[in-house]
C-alpha cells in the first residue's frame, strides 16, 4: 500500500517525535524504581516529580490534585466508583448521559447491579443535553454527575462550565471525561467547575497504557487498585515511569502547539465536510455542527453499512472509523447515534473522520476526489438504494 | 482479519444486481444489525438455477457470503442447492471472524426464502 | 559516583535491552489501535496476539485465559475483588496470610469495610505457612483464598501446589500473587492447582506499567477496569501495546535463560551470606533458608536502623532496600518480618538483597569487604550497641 | 531525598559518643518507630552546656539531627537552649523530607530531656 492517510485521531494518535525521545531513557539506563532511594531510583523519581508538575500545568491543578492511571478508561472508572463509594452512605443516585464512552456508561451499569441508582440522560438529534432536564433528574440523593466533555464519535461538546455550575449548586460532585477533547481545546479544571476529570496519553499523542485523573483537593475517592502508597494512596503499583514522562511530554506539546493546530485542523476539517456533502448525495453531518472539537467529522453515508466504507477506503490508504474505535469489533449500531434518534439502518453507515497533525489540504482532497465512487460502489450493491432515481428505497422483507 | 477469499469476494463480487425475470426472491436480515441480504433466483423448468443475483447492504463479511453463495448455487439443482447452509458459506470463504460468524453470514438464509418464494409461486399457479 | 552495584532487583530490574528494541516499533510507526480495522490497526493487533501466546507459554496457559493488566497490583486487585464479587452470592469469607503484599492486604482490608470476612493466617518464625491453619480457618462461606508465591521481602515461598490442593478439595477459588517468583522459579499454572495468579512486567526485566493475570477458564471475575470490550470484557481501555509486547519479550528471555541464570544468582546470594555471617557479629537471615526464590538474602543487622545502613551503603554505590521498596517511603516496620515475630527494633536492621542478571562474583565480594565497616560505623552511633563488647544493650527510656 | 546539609551530618556526624561525667541524660524515642536518641550534656555552674554528645539509634535524619542539635547547643545557656525546637533543628538542616518531620526529628526533644534530667538531678542535690 502506497498511500496512508490517517483519519481516525479519535482512535489514537501517533506517538509524538518528541515524546519518544523522552521516555526512551527510562526504558534503558534510568530504569530505576523511583520509590528507591538509591542511586537507581533518584532519576526516575525526579523525572516523575517534574512530570507531574507538566501535567498539573496542563491540566491547570496542583501536584497533589494529579493521580496517574493507566488508560482513560481506569480514570473513569476511579472517578465513577471511587465517588460513589466514598460518597455511598449520602446516596446513592448518580446522573450520566447516554452518550458516554463504555468507561463511563459500564461502570455505571455495574453500580446498578450493586444497588445505585442511575439516570441516562438523553440527548436532542444534534446530540445536544438538555440542562433543565439534567436539573430536573437530581434527586436528595444525587451524589454524583458524570457527563463526558467533547464526545469520541461526533465531537459534540457538551457544557461543561454550566453543568459543573447546577452541580456545585446542589453540592453534588461532577466528573467529566474529558480523553477526547484533552489537546484539542483547552481544559482549564480551574475554569470548568468539575471535580474530575480523566485524560488518556494516547489520544495526544502520548504513549498507550498512561492516563491521569484530575481529583479536586477534598474530595474523597475510594481507589480501585489497593496497594501501597503511591499515588497518595489513591492507586498502588509501581508508577510506569516512562508512560508518566511521555504523558508530561504530550502535554507540554499540546500547550505549545494546540492554539494553532487546532484552527488549523478545524479548517481541514470543515473542508472535508463540505467537499463530501458537494460531492455525494443523502448524505448529512451527525451532530451540532457549531458545539464541537475541532477535529471530528460525523458522516452519515445514508444507505450504505460503514464497515464496507471503511475497507474500501483502507483499501486506498484511508484511515476512519465507523462508531468508536473501542466497539468496532461488535456488531451494535452506535448508541450514540441511536441516543440521538439516527433510524437503525443509518447509523451503521455513519464514518467517523478525526483529524489531527499528520493530516494536510491535500490528504482531505485524495478523500474527497475518492469519496463519491467508493459510496457509488458501494450502494450500488445495496437493496436499499435506487441508483436511478439516486434516493433509498422502502424495504418489505421479514 | 478477513481471510485473502473474503477480500476478493468483496472487493470484486460476482453476480450483484436484481433480475427482472427472477422467480424466486429472498430478502433477509435486520436493518438495525446492519445486514440485509435480497437473493433474487431464476429457476428453469428442470429446478436448476440458472441464473441468480444478489444485493446486499452490509459489512464486507456480509457482502463476500452473498457473492460467495452466487457462486456456489449457480447451475446447482434445488434440491443440492438446498443442502447449502451458513457453514458451507464461510467454509467456501476459507473463514469468517467469529464475530461475524452469526449475524454477517445470512446468505445461505437469503437462498433458502428465495427457493421457498419460488416454491411458493410454484404451488400458486 | 564510579561504582553501581544493584542489589535491589526485587524492587525492579532493568529493562532488558532485547525487550526495549521490541518494544520500540510500538512507540513509533506502529502507534495504531489495535482495535482499528484499518491499516494503522493490523500490525499493532497481530503483535498483542503473539505477545499473548508468548507470555501465555511462558505461564502454561492458553490464550482465552489471559488478562493483561497495568501492574502486579492491579492483577492482584482484580483477581481478589474480582473473584470476591463474582462469588459474593456464594459465600463472603476470603483467607490471605499476613505477609502478602499491600496490593494483596489492602484490596483485603477494603472489601472487610464492604462486609466481607478475611482471616490472615500468620507464619512461624521462618516465615513459613502452616497448612494444618490454612485448613482450620476454612467455613463454608470460603470463597477465595489468596496466598503469594514468593515473598517480596524475605524471598520465602510458600507451598503453592499443596494450597491449590486444599483449595480444590473445598471447591474455594484460588488466587497467588506470583510477582516475584515470575521468571526466577518455574511457574507452570496447569501445574500448579491456581485458577489465578499475576506477573508483573518490571519485577521481570519488563517495562513498567504492564503486567498480567491468568484467568482460569470457567472462573469468572467482575472486572475493576469496565469499558470496552477488550480482554474478553474483563479489562476496558485500548492496549498498551508497546508494553504488551515488551512483557512477552521478557517472558520470552526469561524462558531461556531461566534455569542456568536461577542456578548462577543462587550461588551468587549463598556466597553473600555466608561473607556477610563470617565478617559482621550479631547477623542473622531472615526467613525459611532452603524454601526461598534464589535470588533473595533478608539479612537482619541487629541493633541498627535500616535507613541508615541503605544511607551508607548508597555512597558507595551498592543499592539495596530495608523493607519493600513501596513501603520505604514509610516509617512502619516490616509487616512480613512483624509477622515472623522479628522484635521491632530488628525489624528496622533488616536489609534485603535481591540479586539479578547484572551481578558478579566481584560485585558480591565488593559487599562482603565494605559491609563490616558500614556496620560498625553505624552500630558505633548506636545507643543500643556495645562496641566493646561486641553486643547490643538494654535500654531504659520514657 | 535528603539536603546536603543533612547527608554532610549523617556523613561526619558531631559530637558522637557518650560522656562520663554528663550531669544530664535524655532517651527518647521508640523501637517499634525505628529512633531512639539520647544526649548527654555537661552544664557548668553557670548554666552553660560545656559539652554535649549523643548516640542515635535511627535514619539518616536522625542521625542528622541529633548531630545538628549538639552543634546548635553547646555554648550556649540553658535558658536559651531550652528555645531549641525540632523546627529549629529541621531549618537549621535546611528542611527535612514530610514523612521524617515527626518521627526521625526528636534532636530537640531529647536535648528538652536532658536539660530536665540535669534540673532534676540539681534539685535533688
Ligand atoms: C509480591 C508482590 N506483589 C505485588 C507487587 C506489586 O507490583 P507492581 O508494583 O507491579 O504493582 C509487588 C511489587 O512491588 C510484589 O513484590
Ligand atoms: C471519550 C472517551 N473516554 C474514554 C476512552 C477510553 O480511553 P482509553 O482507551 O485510554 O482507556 C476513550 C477512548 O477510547 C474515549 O474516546
Amino acid at each position: 500500500m502506497s498511500k496512508q492517510i490517517y483519519f481516525d485521531h479519535n482512535a489514537t494518535t501517533p506517538v509524538d517525535g518528541e515524546v519518544f525521545q523522552a521516555m526512551k531513557p527510562f526504558l534503558t539506563e534510568q530504569w530505576g524504581n523511583p520509590s528507591s532511594i538509591h542511586w537507581a531510583g533518584r532519576g526516575p523519581h525526579k523525572a516523575i516529580d517534574e512530570a507531574r508538575d507538566q501535567i498539573c500545568e496542563f491540566l491547570g491543578c496542583s501536584s497533589v490534585e494529579l493521580v496517574i492511571t493507566s488508560s482513560g478508561s481506569e480514570g473513569d472508572n476511579l472517578a465513577i466508583k471511587g465517588v460513589a463509594y466514598a460518597k455511598k452512605k449520602k446516596g446513592n443516585h448518580i446522573i450520566t448521559t447516554k452518550v458516554e464512552h463504555p468507561a463511563v456508561l459500564n461502570p455505571c451499569k455495574f453500580l446498578e447491579r450493586e444497588g445505585f441508582k442511575v439516570t441516562y440522560l438523553g440527548v436532542d438529534k444534534d446530540g445536544m443535553l438538555d440542562l433543565d432536564e439534567l436539573r430536573s433528574a437530581i434527586t436528595p440523593e444525587t451524589t454524583l454527575i458524570t457527563t463526558m466533555f467533547a464526545n469520541n464519535e461526533t465531537g459534540v461538546v457538551f457544557p461543561i462550565k454550566e453543568i459543573g455550575a447546577i452541580a456545585r449548586e446542589h453540592k453534588i460532585t461532577f466528573h467529566t471525561d474529558a480523553v477526547q477533547s484533552a489537546g484539542k481545546i483547552p481544559i482549564n479544571v480551574a475554569d470548568l467547575n468539575v471535580d474530575l476529570l480523566s485524560i488518556s496519553g494516547h489520544k495526544l499523542y502520548g504513549p498507550k497504557g498512561v492516563g491521569a485523573l484530575f481529583v479536586k483537593r477534598g474530595v474523597r475517592i475510594v481507589p480501585l487498585i489497593h496497594g501501597g502508597h503511591h499515588e497518595r494512596n489513591r492507586r498502588g503499583g509501581t508508577e510506569n515511569v516512562a508512560g508518566i514522562v511521555g504523558l508530561a511530554k504530550a502535554c507540554e506539546v499540546a500547550m505549545r502547539d494546540m492554539a494553532g493546530e487546532s484552527a488549523r485542523v478545524a479548517k481541514l476539517r470543515d473542508r472535508l465536510e463540505k467537499g463530501l456533502l458537494e460531492g455525494i448525495p443523502a448524505l448529512r453531518i451527525n451532530g451540532k455542527r457549531d458545539s464541537r472539537i475541532p477535529n471530528t467529522a460525523n458522516v452519515a453515508f445514508d444507505f450504505v453499512e460503514g464497515e464496507s466504507l471503511l475497507l474500501s477506503m483502507d483499501m486506498l490508504g484511508i484511515a476512519a472509523a465507523s462508531g468508536s474505535a473501542c466497539t468496532s469489533g461488535s456488531l451494535e449500531s452506535s448508541h450514540v447515534l441511536n441516543a440521538m434518534g439516527v433510524k437503525a439502518e443509518l447509523t451503521h453507515g455513519s464514518v467517523r473522520f478525526s483529524l489531527g497533525r499528520s493530516n494536510t489540504e491535500e490528504e482531505v482532497d485524495y478523500l474527497i476526489k475518492e469519496m463519491p465512487s467508493i459510496v457509488e460502489r458501494i450502494r450500488g450493491m445495496s437493496p436499499l438504494w435506487d441508483t436511478k432515481a439516486q434516493k433509498g428505497i422502502e424495504l418489505d422483507f421479514d | 482479519m478477513y481471510s485473502e477469499k473474503v477480500m476478493d469476494h468483496f472487493t470484486n463480487p460476482r453476480n450483484v444486481g436484481e433480475m427482472d425475470d427472477a422467480n424466486g426472491v429472498g430478502t433477509v436480515g435486520n436493518p438495525a444489525c446492519g445486514d440485509i441480504m435480497k437473493l433474487s433466483i431464476k429457476v428453469d423448468d428442470n429446478d436448476v438455477i440458472k441464473e441468480v443475483k444478489f444485493k446486499t447492504f452490509g459489512c464486507g463479511a456480509a457482502i463476500a457470503t452473498s457473492s460467495m453463495v452466487t457462486e456456489l448455487v449457480k447451475g446447482k439443482k434445488l434440491s443440492e442447492a438446498g443442502d447449502i447452509s451458513n457453514n458451507t458459506v464461510s467454509d467456501a470463504l476459507d473463514g469468517l471472524p467469529a464475530v461475524k460468524m452469526h449475524c454477517s453470514n445470512l446468505a445461505a438464509d437469503a437462498l433458502q426464502a428465495a427457493i421457498d418464494d419460488y416454491k411458493k409461486k410454484k404451488e400458486a399457479k
